[in-house]
């Protein structure tokens, strides 16, 4: 509970924001969402360590898509699970934040 | 048949309880990884549903959970002690530029529930409301379905 | 106080059930990892006893196992529906060469449980009998202790 | 359920048994235990993958210290995680099954 649920690292333009909980649900919710304030004009959460993401989860999430969208910001999704890939697609959430792998951002170093 | 019953009070922090407790009577019935992941959402966005929408939080309010297996299925029945609801929207909601400016993050729940397991049940009285749900086994993981 | 209570037939893959529970409801409290792997097997002990030695693996007899938790401790009681017991072994039980050759390769369960939470209590009589498991919060986690 | 409960690595002298349970428990213990008919003059039980034993396990994992002594065997456990070196030790299970680094048994390839 005292673990820092949101680990930083920057680079460039560039935050990648790992998410260091299993659970992005109603509980941890609050604390994910709080790093949505502090974005890059590249930012990507990283989800490696997540099991399990449900609606209230989603729903933390989606502070992250309206702030990249108000800031101008690209918003990128790495490391997802086919579980939560599937997920996102059937609610489009990966419209408005699409995956983009590990290689990919080592361009942006 | 058989019943594992978990009873909780309406504390977000304990329908993890309900979902680690779906793992493992999933994998006593030998459902696959990926329906085990389809029915702890469903479960926990039913869980979640009772305590926000039917106790309202109050915590003197209990959820219980009764899983019932038997051969051919799994049913979850989720009873809340609610005031009951007249009407549920189980419609397809998605993420849209509409609901993203309005601030509407919410309402997903239910579209999951329906497209997540094989069937779904609603009954509301001013007692509450039990939402039932059903994986048939194998039914999936049969060829050609 | 909070209470959550899981209900299982007594088959041993729903000892499962009840040890993820234990997880879950460990963490809620702020238990550190390693007290709630002592807890997780302690509990996972207390039912394998209830189903094995308590219900007799009569399914139709069921294992109770409540969690209470308030700010100090948490409890954790195991009852079954067996016929109760009169006097109960807590000894410390090891591997050595006698147990090995006589086959007798059982009998860590209760001393596992006496050393792996704070406190423990038996109750018993015809009806079952309720284990009750106590970890008190911080104790052990506390310095010089 | 249909997956193998131990998958069998052998080279020289020496059997590997990976256990491929998270859950040495009464549910496991039957799998387990079978193993134990096909022991070499080394065996190793390598618990990598385990998150969980009790009581009902250790009782499959004494098959093992049984059979070892009756066949003359070495037995070895590898990858124990502190908490379980701490319930082997509780039993003095360790007096009869020591653990043995992976970098020790590569002496034997
Ligand atoms: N157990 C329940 N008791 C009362 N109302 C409910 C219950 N479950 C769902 N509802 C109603 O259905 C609506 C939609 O639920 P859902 O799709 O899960 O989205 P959300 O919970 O995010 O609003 C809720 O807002 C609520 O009005
Ligand atoms: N719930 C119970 N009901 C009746 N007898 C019990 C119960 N729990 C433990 N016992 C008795 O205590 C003995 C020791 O238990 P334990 O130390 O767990 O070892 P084991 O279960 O391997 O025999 C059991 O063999 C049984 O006789």
């Amino acid at each position: 509970m005292t673990d820092e649920v949101i680990s930083r690292e920057e680079f460039g333009d560039v935050a990648v924001l790992h998410i260091q909980t299993t659970s992005v649900d109603a509980i941890s919710a609050a604390a994910i969402q709080a790093a949505c304030t502090a974005m890059r004009p590249i930012t990507v959460l990283d989800f490696a360590d997540v099991a399990f993401i449900n609606s209230a989860g989603i729903s933390a999430l989606l502070k992250f898509v309206v702030a990249s969208r108000k800031g101008g910001y690209k918003l990128f999704a790495m490391n997802v699970s086919p579980h939560h890939q599937k997920i996102f697609k059937m609610v489009e959430m990966s419209r408005f934040m699409p995956t983009i792998k590990e290689e990919e951002l080592a361009t942006y170093r | 048949m058989q019943r594992v019953l978990v009873n909780i009070p309406s504390n977000p922090v304990f329908e993890r309880v309900v979902r680690a407790s779906t793992t493992e009577v999933g994998q006593a019935v030998g459902l696959s990884a990926e329906r085990i992941e389809d029915l702890k959402l469903a479960v926990s966005e039913a869980v979640n549903n009772a305590i926000d929408h039917g106790n309202r939080h109050e915590m003197s309010k209990l959820v219980e959970v009764v899983f019932a297996l038997d051969q051919e299925k799994l049913e979850v029945r989720i009873r809340d002690q609610g005031e009951g609801v007249e009407y549920l929207d189980f419609s397809r909601r998605i993420v849209d530029d509409h609901n993203l400016e309005s601030g509407m993050h919410r309402g997903f729940g239910l579209y999951f529930i329906r497209e997540l397991v094989d069937d779904c049940e609603i009954s509301s009285s001013q007692n509450g409301t039990v939402m039932t749900l059903r994986l048939y086994l194998y039914a999936k993981d049969a060829p050609n379905d």
